[in-house]
């Protein structure tokens, strides 16, 4: 199999400046009994052949449904999907389903976040691995295994020949996401949509796999999307960054840019709220007060103006126009959706936010990167 | 008591009485045929009578197999054992008792029956006339299905296998008149483990002739002897249990094969010479017997002539005999009439002692309504005398003078407008609870108040007849074992018959005067003795009436267009397989 | 495995133990004297008495239990001398009403009541499954709405007026179909198929409703599972995602299903036995308990519960081969 | 209907909350932010099935428990023998089954009885023992099953066992046998058995055999609450068993209890309506539904009688129709998550 795996190679090196997924203003919107619900609202966003994008955000805020968006796996009946997503220069709105299955697993594959629940927990490891790789290539059932062994040795899985003909309930947490991902990069997909990978593993684990992923993309230079909730795997791996609250994206930049000079109250919110190694023992954490929006009631303005210290309600625009993705002056490629002004960001940023520890130390990590 | 099968005595309680009449393919309504039962020449046949061959049934043929439906399996064929009708009238193909009753088809449609010798020249001879000692001659050339002779040992022999413990299903009436004793069996208990092949009392004298001696006189015996109990079983044959299955044949066909509960196929006996018989004929090649068809399954199958070769001894689906009894073409079809069996409401002379709330109970009964609830006509004729229109003897009255759905008021009258609590019990069954709701309705315009009691529909003859029981009336069906008052009034309604428990007399009816009666006419021969229980059944209506009769049951069962010589036999209450014939 | 297999089995035995004291305590309590079932009215007090020492009716009842399972395992006598019969093993004793080996009885109605239970199984697994699975697959549909309607309808028909329903159509009003009548398979395949495909659809349409029901309600929860998703990820077609990978995952409640339906229906079939007037087991039953023919009482209650038994068993066995996550130890 | 009687409580796609499946699940419960008895409200109002099968077991109540009322402004009572309206042979005159201005749904074979008013006050046996069983079988197998669910060892295990066990019986073999037993033993002689008494034997068999479900339902409800906080929580601040059962426990497990109770109606109503067909249950004079189905399916054969047939076959169809959707309608209401 290696000659597949090095022409593959051969063939992405020579599309490397244009972006290989572009997403111009996506829409998802679910209709319910109890309303419409506006899962993501007008989405922009790009990743290149060997560059990871981070999307962050709470629960709810429309992260994986923007990943399944670009695989197409809404249930068309349900779901209205609007906007533009390319990718490798095909637009996968609206394109057939059997048009979209020949993409999916081999031009982008996922890597979800529950293994245990999402391998098949009926079919060996080597059965799901093979399934994958024999839809997109036509070889034999011996042949196929022997690449799922390989996968599974190149995912770091010991004895893989014994491993694959077990069940997943078999393997451990980490050794099933190991799984899991030689599944997904079985095809050598261009575009890895990685969501919450490693949510559910411990940190030594958490590590591990990150740096597996790291290591698969410098080999293949495939594109990765990361989607997490969690700011230290994020500043860890990411080229860019999106945040994203209510449906939206709130901010967009390269990961120094998000992590470093926030421009965003959410952002400074999430930043705030997240323990770090460097940070002090009795020093509280800053939890972003409030619960998410609900998506059928998003608030009027700026999704995310009752939980905003800074808002300006009343006479002010929060509350009553939606805030759109502008550039932040200061910062080039960097953007933001707040109706504070530019200046008061900074002021607020550098007065209060990048004084507190917690957002120090992060931005020393990052810097460390 | 003369048994019908089980299941049919379940059903009366249950679903309806099924039976009346007796002509053969008159194809009219039916009722009120009872008349033809009223003249007989002379019960008792001669020599003459009983020798063979049987006349010619007309349009008689050879040939064909006729298949006769059936829900379960004969219980037994064991001579020994065989007491239900069909059963009988099955068995009266495989083998021949010591007599049999000849049934003559009139030109007028009726039936002359008439009782005959059948393995015997002649119905017995009265040895010493006074009704102790009873001698029978066998024919000559009688055979069995494998061509040895049938002699008069194997006579006592199958006599003595019914005092076996084991084969006390059947009828006792021999047993007990050579024992003397109604515990028969209590010292000689049968040819096995040791005992004597012929019972006490018998004596065998050569291969021709056999004698029974009793203690007392039992005028009755040529009619006993018509019963399976005197059919001939050679020793070597006796396989046992498995006789029940397949006895050993000394009739016009034998057992080809018998799968219980499944089938049973009788092919010709060809050793079976016609000139020995009087009675019986043997036209078609083959018999089969399918059983596992229920009531409604059979008279489906029968009314779509569906094979137009089958037969059954069963009824109609009680739910669609009114429906068939009106429908001309179907009515050509069947078999229907009064047998021998009749139902009575049994008052508990014990507990209801004053005679005119038993004339009320007589006079306010709704007899047709009962009728109405079994369904009607084809359940049977209103009745109003104890004995069956198929006795010898009868003779119709009506003790009262009220209209069968009854008279209330005047009932009313009788018990002076009194109020009178009384209790029936039931069987539990749905059409048994729609009757006793029916009674305490049409008897409340009487003035009677009734309490409903259900008995469970199993125990229900063993919670009447205990002597202690504590309702005021119940219904009970009784049939005659021969067609005599003997079989009837005395079993019924004679105060010394009358234990702790398993009474037949469950009208618990203890008369001196009645007594007396019955004492001297048993005392008489059977001819004489006819007329006077026909009396003797006015006189207990009129003076105590102990009971009061429902119905004369009726049966009706439909048969195939291509079988001919069906009539309904009063011996059996159900079609007699021997004379039926395929008509092409 | 094999532990699970054995200890499951003795918990069965005990099963049956239990109940197999129970239903004779209790038949044995029927007032009614079993030598009167014997020879019905007219039975006088000597053949009743006879009838005792036969069946050593008037032993204690502990004995006559022990007797009676004695004879099951190893056979008993009846009787002594010339008439003594032999009961061999299984021997379930001998019908108080014709006195024949209930094992005969039992041997010619079976056939009928699993002929009527299997057809009727097969059939309403085929409409069941199949329609609860395309429900789901279909969801929102007319299909579906038709599917849910009709399985809410069969849920709540009564058996006994379906198949009356049935039988009056088919075979009275139209005559399309004669009254069934039971041939043996092996006598002749159609006309068996021919007798019994009223008490098949009877049973199978309304019984269909509930595998409709669970198959729609397990495929729709299956269909909403991650490794769905994860297989349509993959690139998977349609028709391949809903067999391979959903149906596989949502069979195992299906399968248990069927398992306990199967054992119900050879319990329960005596009301379809009931309306089309056929001898099979049920019948048997209703009315040897209507005769308090209790040996042949006993016997189909023994014979129901070790179907029920064994199919709780098989079912057991079935779940831990279909789901390899269960281990059964 | 199959060998055990266990009411069923599994599964059944109601309609009602179905599309919410498709949005993740998390994410779905995010913006529902209402208390779980509103919300259970709010969808069985929404719910157009369970409002009219909800008005039809009403008014099946109403027509039921009202019998002597409508007997009343009908001018028919349901004992009455009309026997000069059979002809001699017991079949209704006129047409179908005696259907007339009078008798508004024909006339009984044989006896003659109003089929209208023999079926509404057959309505009310079935009903009266479905409820009074269902009430008894419930309440049994609560306090079973929580006794197992809460003891658990070897407490848990005898009535796990008890619970196969009983759920191996064939029930409706069982119930022909057992029927006439109880009837045996439980009535003198000689004494009118009184309609309650025999509708009580079949709500003897229906209490031994219906309270399976509703135990092992509880028992794994409790096993499943036993460890949880607030319960750890009360036993750790020192609160007997009976606190915490009657405080903690019972409290969280009522839904299930309610709605296996409505399930278990509609399926004592089939079983009775069964055991009557067979001819075991409640005795003449007491009208019953099963018992008029029985003969209604014995005499379909002649002219007419379809109607019968049509007409009290129908009844127990809609009675077990209405209580099932009003059941599932309950359950979907109570408990979204099993109407996937």
């Amino acid at each position: 199999m290696t000659t597949v795996t090095e022409a593959a190679a051969a063939a992405k090196d020579t599309t490397d400046e244009a972006p290989y997924l572009e997403v111009e203003n996506l829409t998802v919107r679910f209709k319910t009994e109890d309303g419409v619900v506006r899962a993501v609202d007008g989405v922009d966003f790009s990743v290149q052949r060997g560059r990871t994008l981070g999307i962050v955000g709470e629960s709810g805020s429309g992260k994986s449904v923007t990943s399944l968006a670009i695989l197409g796996l809404h249930n068309p009946k349900s779901a209205t999907i609007g906007g533009r997503v390319s990718v490798g220069g095909t637009d996968v709105v609206g394109l057939s389903e059997a048009r979209l299955r020949k993409m999916r697993g081999k031009d982008m594959s996922m890597i979800f976040q529950d293994p245990l629940t999402s391998l098949h927990p009926y079919y060996k490891i080597g059965t799901q691995i093979v399934e994958a790789y024999r839809i997109h290539h036509d070889v034999s059932k011996s042949d196929a295994r022997k690449r799922a062994i390989e996968m599974l040795d190149r995912v770091g899985i010991p004895e893989p020949a014994k491993r694959v003909d077990q069940y997943p309930h078999e393997f451990s947490g980490g050794m099933r996401q190991r799984a899991m991902i030689a599944m997904s990069l079985v095809n050598n997909p261009d575009l890895i949509i990685a969501d919450e990978p490693t949510t559910a593993l411990d940190v030594t684990v958490q590590a591990q796999i990150l740096e597996l992923l790291a290591d698969l993309q410098r080999e293949f230079r495939s594109a990765i999307i990361m989607i997490t909730h969690d700011l230290g795997v994020v500043s860890q791996v990411a080229d860019d960054v999106l945040v994203m609250y209510g449906g939206r994206s709130v901010e967009y930049g390269s990961a120094a840019q998000v992590l470093r000079s926030p421009h965003h109250p959410y952002t400074w919110g999430l930043l705030n709220s997240v323990p770090t190694l460097y940070g002090s023992a009795e020093e509280d954490l800053n939890p972003i007060s409030g619960n998410p929006p609900s998506l059928i009631n998003i608030p009027s303005g700026c999704a995310f103006n009752p939980r905003c210290k800074y808002a300006m309600l009343g006479d002010g625009p929060c509350d009553k126009d939606v805030p759109q993705l502008a550039p932040v002056a200061s910062d080039e490629g960097h953007l933001v959706s707040c109706h504070l002004p530019e200046g008061e960001r900074i002021t607020i940023l550098n007065e209060e936010i990048l004084t507190s520890s917690h957002l120090q130390s992060r931005s020393e990590e990052t810097d460390g990167e | 008591m003369k048994r019908r099968n089980v299941a049919a005595i379940a059903a009366t309680l249950s679903a309806a009485l099924i039976v009346a009449g007796c002509s053969k393919n008159k194809g009219d309504d039916g009722a009120g045929d009872n008349g033809q039962y009223e003249t007989r020449n002379s019960l008792i046949g001669t020599a003459e009578d009983s020798k063979g061959p049987a006349p010619e049934m007309p349009g008689g043929r050879k040939g064909g197999t006729i298949t006769f439906l059936q829900n379960n399996d004969f219980a037994h064929l064991d001579p020994a054992k065989v007491y239900v009708s069909t059963f009988s009238a099955t068995a009266n193909l495989i083998y021949r008792p010591l007599t049999t009753y000849k049934e003559t088809l009139l030109p007028d449609g009726s039936i002359e029956m008439r009782l005959v010798g059948d393995l015997a020249v002649d119905p017995g001879k009265n040895v010493k006339n006074d009704c102790t000692v009873w001698e029978f001659t066998l024919k000559d050339g009688l055979k069995y299905e494998d061509g040895s002779p049938i002699k008069a040992a194997d006579i006592a022999y199958g006599v003595a296998r019914a005092f076996a413990p084991e084969a006390a299903a059947g009828p006792h009436y021999i047993q007990q008149w050579l024992a003397g004793d109604k515990n028969y069996n209590a010292t000689y208990k049968g040819p096995y483990n040791g005992g004597a092949k012929v019972p006490p009392g018998v004596t065998v004298d050569g291969d021709k002739k056999i004698t029974f001696t009793f203690n007392s006189p039992h005028c009755d015996m040529p009619f006993a002897a018509a019963m399976t109990t005197t059919a001939p079983v050679p020793e070597a044959k006796d396989t046992k249990e498995a006789y029940d299955s397949v006895p050993f044949s000394s009739g016009p066909y034998k057992i080809k094969s018998h799968t219980r509960g499944t089938s049973m196929e009788l092919v010709r006996n060809e050793h079976w010479d016609p000139s020995t018989d009087a009675t019986r004929h043997q036209y078609p090649d083959s018999f089969v017997w399918k059983f596992g068809s229920d009531i409604v399954a059979t008279t489906n199958r029968l009314k779509t002539d569906e094979d137009p070769n089958m037969a059954t001894y069963a009824g109609v689906d009680p739910a669609q005999s009114a429906a068939i009894w009106t429908d001309p073409a179907l009515r050509k079809r069947s078999i229907a009439g009064s047998t021998q069996f009749v139902w009575y409401l049994n008052i508990n002379t014990q507990r209801v002692t004053d005679v005119n709330v038993r004339k009320a109970l007589n006079i306010a009964f709704d007899k047709t309504h009962y009728q109405q609830l079994n369904g009607g006509p084809p359940a049977g004729e209103i009745a109003s005398t104890v004995m069956s229109p198929t006795t010898a003897g009868y003779k119709k009255f009506d003790a009262f003078g009220v209209p069968p759905a009854g008279d209330p008021e005047k009932a009313k009258t009788l018990l002076g407008g009194k109020s009178v609590k009384l209790t029936y019990a039931y069987g539990n069954t749905p059409v048994g609870q729609q009757i006793a709701a029916a009674i305490k309705e049409d008897l409340a315009k009487a003035g009677f108040d009734i309490e409903l009691v259900a008995v469970d529909a199993e125990r229900y003859y063993d919670v009447i007849g205990d002597k202690a029981n504590k309702y005021d009336f119940y219904i009970s069906g009784w049939g005659a074992d021969w067609p005599l008052g003997s079989t009837i009034i005395p079993p019924t309604l004679d105060g010394r018959e009358i234990t702790d428990q398993g009474n037949y007399n469950s009208a618990y009816f203890d008369n001196a005067e009645v007594k007396t009666e019955i004492d001297r006419i048993m005392k008489l021969p059977v001819e004489q003795a006819a007329p006077e229980w026909a009396k003797l059944d006015q006189k207990i209506m009129t003076d105590y009436a102990p009971v009061v009769p429902l119905l004369y049951d009726g049966a009706f069962s439909l048969y195939g267009s291509n079988i001919g010589g069906a009539y309904l036999s009063k011996v059996s209450g159900c079609v007699n397989p021997a004379s039926l014939f395929l008509k092409s | 495995m094999f532990r699970f297999l054995i200890r499951r089995i003795l918990l069965a035995v005990l099963t049956l133990f239990a109940i197999s004291v129970v239903a004779f305590g209790l038949f044995f309590a029927v007032p009614a004297d079993p030598a009167t079932t014997m020879c019905a009215r007219g039975c006088d007090q000597v053949t009743k008495d006879q009838i005792h020492a036969r069946l050593h009716l008037d032993d204690p009842i502990y004995v006559q239990y022990f007797d009676y399972m004695k004879g099951i395992f190893v056979g008993r006598e009846y009787g002594a001398g010339d008439w003594k019969r032999d009961c061999p093993a299984p021997c379930l004793g001998f019908s108080f009403r014709t006195d024949e080996p209930v094992m005969d009885i039992v041997k010619r109605s079976l056939p009928i009541t699993v002929s009527i239970a299997i057809g009727a199984w097969i059939f309403e697994l085929l409409i069941g499954v199949t329609a609860g699975v395309f429900a789901a697959l279909r969801r929102g549909t007319v299909f579906d709405k038709l599917a849910i309607s009709l399985s809410l309808v069969g849920a709540a028909m009564p058996v006994f007026f379906f198949a009356a329903i049935l039988l009056y159509v088919f075979v009275f009003g139209t005559g399309i179909l004669p009254f069934p009548e039971y041939v043996p398979i092996s006598k002749n395949p159609l006309a068996w198929a021919g007798a019994f495909i009223l008490p098949w659809l009877s049973l199978a349409l309304i019984n269909a409703a509930n595998h409709s029901r669970l198959g729609r309600a397990q495929m729709l929860e299956t269909l909403s599972e991650d490794f769905i998703r994860t297989a349509r990820a993959k690139g998977l077609r349609k028709s391949k995602v809903s067999l391979r990978h959903a149906l596989r995952a949502a069979i195992n409640p299906i399968v248990t299903m069927a398992g306990l339906s199967l054992g119900g229906l050879l319990g329960g079939a005596v009301i379809t036995e009931s309306v089309f007037g056929m001898q099979g087991l049920g019948m048997q039953t209703v009315t040897a308990a209507r005769e308090l023919n209790m040996p042949l009482v006993m016997a189909t209650v023994l014979i129901a519960t070790v179907f029920i038994v064994v199919a709780n068993i098989v079912v057991d066995v079935a779940y831990a081969a279909l789901d390899p996550r269960v281990r059964l130890s | 209907m199959s060998g055990t009687m266990e009411p069923m409580v599994t599964e059944t796609a109601g309609p009602g909350v179905a599309v919410m499946a498709e949005i993740p699940e998390a994410e779905a419960r995010k913006f529902v932010g209402l208390s779980p008895g509103k919300l259970a409200w709010r969808r069985l109002k929404r719910d157009k099935v369970a409002f009219w099968s909800f008005v039809t077991v009403v008014v099946m109540f109403v027509v039921a428990y009202g019998a002597p009322l409508i007997s009343l402004l009908y001018g028919k009572d349901y004992t009455t023998m009309n026997s000069d309206l059979l002809d001699a042979y017991g079949r209704p005159l006129g047409y179908l089954n005696g259907v007339s201005g009078e008798h508004w749904l024909g006339i009984q074979i044989g006896t003659g009885r109003d089929v209208f008013m023999q079926m509404i006050y057959g309505m009310r046996t079935s009903m009266t023992i479905s409820f009074v069983s269902a009430v008894g079988a419930i309440f049994f197998g609560v306090v079973v099953g929580i006794i197992a669910g809460y003891f658990g060892g070897w407490i848990d295990a005898i009535i796990s066992w008890f619970i196969d066990f009983m759920l191996s019986f064939p029930f409706l073999i069982f119930a022909m046998a057992a029927v006439p037993i109880f009837a045996n033993v439980v009535v003198g002689e000689a004494k009118e058995v009184p309609g309650w008494i025999n509708a009580s034997f079949l709500i003897m068999v229906f209490l031994i055999f219906g309270w399976t479900g509703t135990a092992r339902l509880v028992r794994g409800q409790v096993i499943g609450l036993r460890e949880r906080e607030f319960v750890e929580a009360a036993r750790a601040s020192g609160a007997g068993p009976m606190h915490i059962i009657f405080r903690q426990l019972l409290p969280n497990v009522w839904a299930p209890i309610l709605v296996s109770f409505s399930m278990a109606v509609p399926a004592f109503i089939a079983a009775e309506a069964a055991l009557s067909f067979l001819g075991i249950g409640v005795l003449e004079p007491t009208p019953d539904l099963g018992r008029l189905v029985g003969q209604a399916v014995a005499t379909m054969q002649l002219d007419g009688m379809w109607m019968y047939l049509l007409v009290t076959g129908g009844a127990v169809f809609l009675l077990v129709l209405a209580f099932n959707l009003f059941g599932d309608a309950l359950r979907d209401a109570l408990d979204p998550k099993s109407s996937r």
